[in-house]
């Protein structure tokens, strides 16, 4: 039997891989895209898990919306991740540092 | 009979209409303008200080004493400006009024080819008024403005002719001197108000005798109050009446125009602080401490001043020592509490030493503004008024009977012979001494200015309209033969030597024994004055034993030795000076104390500010502290600016630490 | 007590009247002139109506209103006048009309903005003197910054950005603690009325850090040892006008916030910790009197000698509280917070004036060296008359006002301690000295240089502008009473507070 | 079940909605020339959701749609101000569109929909809301940044907020789901009755402090700031403005739900965290800002210190502290739009006037915006008599009342060093002598002008008169 607590777990795993993703990858942009994708899904778990276990399905409601501005929010990043390619010819992450100080 | 304010007002206020007319309008009214109403002013006021000097002695008039107007009152404590007059005052009127319009007619003559010439009238027109209101005070607060406004006026003087150096070093030096007295003075004022709680001299003196008992605790042991208010106030009067150490100033003070050194230098200002003294004797006498410190400061001047007098070769410098001498003796006659003996002597001073500085003027004149003596001599056949109105000012400084000086001199080293005060011994040798060396000096200067043979040499081709400057010339060397004053120099010669003959002796008796200053003037029961009053049989006896006595032989002494030198054996002056060189060279020197002062005060000041000004302001609050903090925020941004390095993952780690730090701390300190 | 506001109309008058000056602009120089003029004598015609209908014989308050101004925090626009402040409104007045007509020809740089900036300044220099509300006080206390950090800034000298950056940061770092001071008494008392605060009680803590966080705003005003460093830099490259203000007003109202809110708010941290501000002003006197004897630059001399006096006005309002020990009738306390008070305004007009003269050789010139300079009187005879005079004052000669304030002060502080006295006496040497080296040194002797050879003699404006100076200084110097009078009844009010503690 | 009413209380955004997208079509078809239109159709638009917005509050506080949506006085003023400003970034903006070729229609639609967002977010009554109305502000923001298509700083800028904002979004989402987890609720008053009963108060606070990250990465509170100085710079200053002073307007109301409305049980536990940002944002905000030579760089670090005194005060967590808060948004919010609406009013095609030396000698050339950018300064810095100085007398007071003095210490010393860096602005305004080969003219475009004066002035005009806005904000916390 699985329980709360394995969920939990589980999500919190999956989140800190996607952190970590976000600040240990130097090379590409789309990791980062994939990261935060990933971040979502563990958020996502606990809400599921959450609202199972404690039979209020408003958790599950958050989820559906989540998945959708999720979705959004990747078109805008790709978006932006077009347009970046075109006005400097990289995406690596490491080359973007023009505005700093 | 009472005296009226209106004319009190008009003595004190006329000279000074005639100072800001001279001053104001001098460019309108031309020269003769300039002279005329200061002259006019002086002279009215003279004669109404005469006649309220009559009022009082011989028309019976009470004293007056009344406020003009309130300067402030906070409380009970009042600050006014009002007159105070008494036989004191008047007496001191009449001799400022009449030796200062003396020399505003000498001036006539004196300043005849000078381009400030309105402006030194309207300036000695103004001491005048600064000098009267000193006198005439009531109160200590309009005494201390007299006090300082004579100060400033002798300072502008000194300084007259702008373009010297040497005189805009020496005003400078004479005020800076003068405020370390006013410093003292202005403490005793303090004291006053804080042991009496009134400036008004009246209310001050009728709680005099509170005073007794009363005491200043400094760390330890308590001073006596009348102590404390009196040495406080006495230091003032040591700088305005050049008292060692604070008499440096008035040597210096000679580079003013001659007229000056006459009325300021000598007759008038210089005694401000012996009158002071004399009009607060109900203060001094509750101090015996206070005296002695009068009597010993008082007798070191008198001699040592004396000395350096007898080897100085300017004329004016000479007659400066010896007014620092002679100073010295008023003030040990206050340290005796001999009060009357020593404004006696101020009176008498006043007019021969007037007399002796306007007389060395006319010579300076004669001389083309020459005033070493050793290029003098021989003067005599060419100005005889001048040299015989200077004998008799030179016998009556010598105090030889039946001159003028005599009798107030005498009476001083008598008075100093009783007196029991602790001093007095010390006191009585050197106001001995003094005469000595007085007759010395005095006989120096008659001798190489008006006798022996001549040391100057005339040159007519010499090109006098190219001299612009009075002292240019090669020394010793004339255009043309010196010749006698005109009537304007001359005639306050003349009338300045007749009170130098005769005022002694007429006044004696009221001045001296008499009660003359009954009421002004409070010396214990007892004083010395008192037990020699009671040896007074007569000013023709008084004048007779004046021959048997100590000092007449000593002054005696003294003259022969000076003529044995300057006339019949001029050679052995120099041996004389060489055999004692060090001496010799201390006295030249003044004692190094010029020097000395020069050394710590002035460039001593000058380094301290330095150090302060680097040190303290720009190094340590500004280099350090102001800007110091400046730069330290500048570099900690600097290397904070590094953290913004502009690498997404290093902004997404630092958002990460944030997040740790804040959950780390929430596990840590717990919620509360 | 007139109905009709008369102190809104003294505050607001030059700010209104600063607006044409502006839309004057810079085409129109001479118009700009003229309107500041009038603007500036209108200003002081009021302040005359509002003197004129003062009643000098009541420590009140007068011609007060009182407006709500944000209810949320019980904040009142509250105005009025007590002797105090009203010879410090009528000092504003009268120098700003000098600081305008002395500006006439020298400023040729946007006329219209200098101009105005002065009578902006003016106005919030008289609100604060006329503001009864704490907060009010402080807005305008902090604003008038604003106008002067702008007048150094762009008519000032080579190093005026880092002058007046200086002056900005450094004034409004004390006045940042004030303001927390402030806020926490408002919620003590529920308000910002001063009169409330300072009859709040308050324990011994918190009043001695409230002392402390006023003490830090104040001093740096005045200013004090160790906080002044900005004031020599700020005078060195101010225009002569903005060194005027700074030196004749500005400095009086750190010297007045001491007396509205230091001694009355905190009467007890203010007598526990008098030894510090009397030390410090001790200092004051004694070391900066030094500092200024070795200054080359002349402006530089007389900001430090501004410095030494304003030690005088702190010394003898912080005397106080030992007089009030000894002798408790407070009669020696009046006559050293009276020595104090006169001190400023004297020192308002004598550095004024001994500006004005800096400025008017510097405009012949172009430079405030000392030994750029030398035997002035050969060649500007009436400017020597005045630079002597107002040397003389500087140096406290009785019959100027310079004398009186310290006259005061010296006779107070010796009934407190006579050891105070000496040193506070010392000035009559040291501040002789410096006054009268620099006259010496810039007046007396030869003309060396041919460009003082060159030099014209005072012009009839600037003649008119030292007369006035010359004036006022003398008639305070001669005839204090009146003056004395003025103030009489607030500072006896403030003596008899004082002699109650508040814990 | 959702009924009419519902829809009638959310009627301003609904609206809006609508518009927006008739403003999408119509930007579809209209030609160039008819770009005003649409222009001013937008600025109508605005009035009449203002008026909704007032008129819907006349009828009181109400709640929809199962208590997600809320309607009382704090939404009302946050969205009021929200939509004021975004007024007046149209019409500062303008020009500056214009004259880069910046994509018109899309600029004011995606402005629009931000402003949505901000309706949204300040009126949320549950933790869904919030979610959404944020997503919507946040991804519009993306676009906007990123709407200058060919500016290689733009796409960086955009690049960083979007990945970062992605974070901080994610984030919070994880807190939510802590907390959802914690009551069991998504509705915040439901958690506010929650909280004292739940057994998992751990977990609760573990949420909480995600929470916390993600309000205060929307502030921009150190040290989640880093993306703010990178995208004020790299993004055209039109939209910086809006980003700049809008968004603020949103992160108090979400701060104020979450926090004052969700959490209020857990102030203990949120006020020291509230502070410690507050210090930090006021010590990296206001040193950084010191070394900046680009003017659009240096507000934004001066941002980041406002954002701490602003969080001073939050952290006092009292219905003062709340209403002062809000207050000192809508100051700031204000103070932005004038500060950058003078470097709009200066630029023109090719050139940016975001270096503070492109203001050398202002006073000079045009003494008028001079003056404007000189009252916006000193605004900035908090020196009397102007709106700047009664925000921060306000925060400090609340810092003060509770309790906080020691942070209100730490709040005067940091606002001597940032007057630093502003009255360099004025500096080189007006002691600096202008260069000869940059010649500095203001915009001729009248409304502005207008605008942009009004805005400055305001800044003065409410120094004096500022006590019914404050009442205002003080009514919204049923105080006074």
């Amino acid at each position: 039997m699985i329980s709360l607590a394995h969920y939990i777990v589980f999500g919190t795993v999956l989140f800190c891989i996607s952190v970590a993703g976000i600040f240990i990858n130097r090379k590409n942009v789309i990791v980062l895209l994939m990261a935060i994708e990933l971040m979502l899904l563990a958020v996502n778990t606990n809400f599921i898990a959450f609202s199972r276990f404690i039979g209020d399905p408003a958790g599950q409601v958050f989820v559906f919306f989540i998945m959708t501005v999720a979705a959004a929010e990747s078109a805008i990043g790709l978006a932006i991740l077009t347009l970046l390619f075109r006005n400097r010819r990289t995406i690596n992450v490491a080359e973007l540092d023009d505005l700093r100080g | 009979m009472t005296l009226s304010t209106g004319i009190l007002l008009t003595i004190a206020l006329a000279p000074l209409a005639g100072a800001l007319l001279a001053g104001l309008l001098g460019r309108q009214i031309g020269r003769a303008g300039a002279h005329t109403v200061t002259i006019a002013g002086v002279a009215l006021s003279c004669v109404l200080s005469f006649y309220v000097l009559w009022q009082l002695v011989w028309g019976g008039a009470p004293t007056y004493n009344a406020n003009l107007y309130t300067w402030f009152q906070i409380g009970p404590i009042n600050a006014s400006v009002g007159f105070l007059v008494d036989h004191l005052t008047a007496l001191m009127m009449v001799v400022v009024t009449f030796v200062s319009l003396m020399v505003h007619v000498y001036t006539v003559g004196y300043m005849a080819d000078d381009d400030g010439y309105q402006r030194f009238f309207a300036y000695i027109a103004l001491f005048t008024f600064s000098m009267l209101m000193l006198v005439m005070s009531n109160n200590f607060m309009q005494l201390f403005f007299g006090w300082e406004a004579v100060g400033l006026v002798s300072y502008l003087l000194i300084g007259f002719w702008y373009k010297r150096p040497t005189a805009i070093y020496a005003n400078l030096k004479a005020f800076l001197v003068n405020r370390v007295g006013d410093f003292g003075f202005v403490l005793g004022i303090a004291a006053v108000l804080y042991f009496l709680g009134t400036l008004d001299y009246a209310q001050a003196f009728a709680h005099a005798p509170a005073l007794v008992g009363k005491g200043l605790g400094v760390d330890g042991h308590v001073w006596p109050a009348a102590t404390v208010i009196c040495v406080l106030l006495f230091i003032g009067a040591m700088g305005k009446s050049a008292q060692v150490p604070l008499h440096i100033w008035l040597p210096d003070s000679m580079e003013g125009p001659t007229p000056i050194s006459a009325l300021i230098h000598a007759a008038t200002m210089v005694t401000a602080g012996i009158f002071m003294v004399a009009r607060m004797s109900p203060l001094f006498e509750l101090s015996n401490t206070a005296l002695s410190f009068v009597l010993v400061i008082g007798a070191t001047t008198a001699l040592f001043t004396g000395l350096i007098g007898i080897v100085q070769n300017d004329i004016k410098r000479v007659i400066a020592y010896s007014t620092l001498s002679q100073l010295g003796y008023m003030t040990v006659a206050l340290g005796v509490s001999a009060y009357s003996a020593a404004i006696f002597h101020l009176m008498t001073h006043a007019f021969f030493k007037a007399l002796l500085f306007l007389g060395a003027g006319s010579v300076i004149m004669a001389m083309h503004h020459e005033q070493d003596m050793r290029y003098m001599g021989g003067l005599r056949k060419y100005m005889p008024i001048t040299w015989l109105t200077m004998w008799v000012g030179s016998l009556a400084l010598c105090g030889i009977p039946p001159f003028a000086g005599f009798y107030s001199k005498d009476a001083i080293i008598e008075a100093v012979a009783d007196s029991q005060r602790w001093g007095s011994g010390y006191a009585y040798v050197c106001v001995l001494a003094g005469v000595f060396v007085t007759a010395t000096y005095t006989f120096r200067l008659m001798y190489l200015t008006f006798h022996g043979r001549e040391r100057f040499t005339v040159k007519a081709h010499h090109g006098h309209a190219a001299q612009d400057g009075h002292d240019h010339h090669e020394p010793g060397v004339l255009a043309h033969p010196p010749h006698e004053s005109p009537w304007v120099v001359t005639l306050p010669l003349v009338l300045l030597a007749i009170p130098s003959l005769l005022v002694g002796a007429l006044t004696v008796r009221p001045m001296l024994f008499g009660n003359f200053f009954a009421g002004a003037i409070s010396a214990a029961p007892g004083g010395v004055l008192a037990t020699m009053a009671t040896r007074f049989h007569g000013v023709l006896g008084y004048t007779l034993d004046g021959f048997l006595g100590a000092p007449f032989w000593v002054a005696v002494a003294g003259i022969l030795a000076t003529s044995y030198v300057y006339l019949v054996n001029p050679a052995l002056a120099g041996r004389i000076a060489g055999s004692l060189g060090w001496f010799y060279r201390l006295l030249c020197n003044k004692f190094y104390l010029d020097e000395v002062f020069y050394a710590v005060f002035a460039r001593g000041g000058l380094r301290l500010g330095r150090a302060f000004w680097r040190a303290g302001d720009e190094g340590l609050i500004d280099g350090a502290v102001v800007n110091g903090s400046a730069s330290l925020v500048e570099r900690i941004a600097g290397t904070a600016r590094a953290l913004q390095s502009g690498f997404l993952y290093h902004y997404a780690f630092a958002m990460i630490i944030g997040l740790i730090v804040l959950l780390a701390g929430y596990v840590l300190v717990g919620h509360a | 007590m007139s109905s009709w506001p008369l102190l809104s109309l003294l505050v607001w008058l030059p700010i209104v009247g600063a607006l044409p000056v502006l839309l004057a602009g810079a085409r129109r120089p001479r118009a700009a002139r003229w309107i500041a003029l009038l603007v500036s004598l209108a200003t002081f015609a009021v302040s005359l109506l509002m003197l004129h209908g003062f009643n000098a014989d009541s420590g009140a308050m007068q011609f007060t209103e009182s407006h709500v101004w944000i209810a949320a925090l019980n904040a009142h626009y509250a105005l009025g006048v007590d002797g105090i402040s009203v010879a410090l409104i009528l000092l504003t007045t009268f120098t700003t009309i000098l600081v305008i007509v002395g500006a006439w020809e020298v400023i040729q740089d946007k006329v219209h903005q200098y101009m105005a900036a002065m009578l902006v300044l003016e106005a919030l220099m008289l609100g604060v003197f006329c503001a009864l509300d704490a907060l009010l006080f402080y807005v305008f206390f902090e604003a008038m910054l604003i106008p002067m950090f702008i007048i150094i800034g762009v008519w000032g000298g080579p190093r005026r950005v880092y002058a007046t950056i200086k002056f900005f940061i450094y004034t409004f770092l004390g006045s940042i603690f004030m303001l927390i001071g402030l806020i926490y008494l408002y919620l003590k008392a529920g308000t910002f009325d001063i009169a409330t605060l300072q009859a709040l009680h308050l324990t011994l803590p918190e009043q001695t850090w409230l002392f402390f966080a006023f003490l830090l705003a104040f001093a740096v005003k005045v200013p004090m040892v160790p906080v002044h460093t900005w004031l020599p830099d700020a005078h060195v490259e101010a225009p002569t006008g903005g060194s005027v203000v700074l030196a004749a007003v500005m400095l009086k109202i750190g010297g007045y916030g001491f007396i509205r809110f230091s001694l009355p708010i905190t009467p007890d941290a203010a007598s526990h910790y008098a030894w510090l501000v009397i030390a410090l002003s001790l200092i004051a006197v004694v070391y900066i009197g030094y500092v200024a004897l070795v200054q080359e630059d002349m402006k530089k001399l007389v900001a430090y000698s501004s410095i030494a006096h304003m030690g005088f006005v702190t010394l003898g309002l912080f005397i106080v509280f030992a007089l009030l020990r000894s002798s408790p009738d407070g009669v020696m306390a009046g006559l050293g917070m009276q020595g104090a008070m006169v001190q400023m305004i004297s020192h308002g007009f004598v550095s004024g004036a001994m500006f004005t003269c800096i400025g008017v050789m510097y405009d012949r010139l172009h430079t405030r060296q000392i030994k750029d300079y030398g035997g002035l009187v050969n060649v500007m005879p009436w400017f020597a008359v005045f630079m002597v005079f107002f040397g003389m004052a500087n140096a406290g000669l009785p019959g100027t006002s310079g004398f009186v304030g310290e006259f005061m002060v010296i006779l107070a502080s010796f009934a407190a301690d006579p050891w105070i006295a000496l040193v506070a006496a010392f000035t009559l040497i040291i501040g002789a000295a410096y006054t009268l080296w620099l006259v010496k040194r810039v007046v007396w002797g030869e003309v060396t240089r041919p460009q003082v050879a060159a030099m014209k003699d005072i012009n009839a404006r600037e003649a008119f502008v030292l007369g006035a100076f010359a004036l006022a200084v003398l008639a305070l110097g001669v005839w204090p009473e009146p003056l004395v009078h003025l103030m009489n009844a607030s500072v006896t009010g403030l003596v008899q507070k004082l002699a109650l503690s508040k814990v | 079940m959702p009924n009419f009413n519902d829809i009638l209380t959310l009627l301003p955004e609904a609206y809006l909605t609508g518009a927006i997208c008739v403003l999408l079509l119509l930007d579809a078809f209209v030609s160039e020339r008819q770009r005003a239109a649409v222009h001013w159709l937008t600025l109508l638009v605005l009035g009449i959701t203002a008026l909704l917005v007032i008129s819907g509050q006349m009828q009181g506080t109400a709640s929809a749609f199962g208590g997600m949506y809320l309607r009382d006085p704090l939404a009302e003023i946050l969205k009021l101000a929200a939509i004021a400003v975004t007024a007046i970034v149209f019409l500062l903006a303008r020009p500056y569109i214009e004259d880069r070729r910046i994509a018109f229609g899309e600029f004011h639609t995606l402005t629009l929909f931000a402003l949505l967002g901000v309706m949204l977010l300040v009126s949320a009554g549950s933790l869904i809301m919030v979610y959404l109305g944020l997503e919507l502000l946040t991804l519009s923001s993306y676009a906007l940044v990123a709407l200058n298509r060919d500016s290689p700083l733009s796409s960086e800028a955009a690049i960083k907020y979007f990945v970062l904002g992605a974070l901080s979004s994610g984030l919070l989402l994880y807190g939510m789901s802590m907390i959802y987890g914690a009551t069991g609720t998504l509705d915040l008053n439901a958690i506010r009755m929650m909280v004292p009963m739940t057994p998992h108060h751990g977990l609760l606070v573990f949420g909480l402090v995600f929470l916390i990250v993600g309000i205060a990465f929307k502030f921009g509170a150190a040290p989640f700031h880093m993306w703010l100085p990178d995208v004020y710079e790299g993004s055209p200053t039109a939209v910086t403005v809006f980003i700049g002073s809008a968004p603020k307007l949103a992160a108090v109301g979400m701060a104020l739900r979450l926090l004052d409305m969700g959490l209020p049980e857990l102030l203990r536990d949120w006020q020291p965290m509230l502070a410690v940002l507050a210090v930090l944002s006021l010590a990296i905000g206001s040193l950084l800002a010191i070394v900046q030579t680009s003017l659009k760089r240096m507000l934004a670090y001066s941002t980041i210190a406002h954002m701490g005194y602003l969080f001073l005060g939050l952290s006092a967590g009292t219905a003062f502290g709340n209403a002062v808060a809000v207050f000192y948004a809508i100051a700031y919010a204000l103070m932005a739009t004038a500060a950058f609406g003078i470097i709009l009013a200066l630029s023109r095609a090719g050139f940016e006037a975001d270096q503070i030396d492109d203001l050398k000698g202002l006073n000079q050339r045009s003494p008028w915006f001079a003056g404007l950018m000189a009252i916006t300064m000193f605004s900035l810095a908090g020196v009397p008599p102007l709106f700047g100085f009664f925000a921060k007398l306000l925060v400090l007071q609340a810092a003060i009342n509770a309790g906080m003095l020691w942070l209100a210490l730490v709040g005067a010393v940091f606002a001597i060093i940032g007057l630093y860096y502003y009255l360099r602005v004025v500096k080189v305004m007006y002691f600096d002598r202008p260069d000869a080969d940059r010649v500095l003219a203001a915009s001729s475009n009248l409304p502005l002008r207008w605008v942009l004066s009004v805005n400055a002035l305001a800044l003065l005009v409410l120094g004096v008169l500022w006590g019914p806005l404050f009442d205002w904000c003080l009514r919204a916390f049923a105080v006074a």
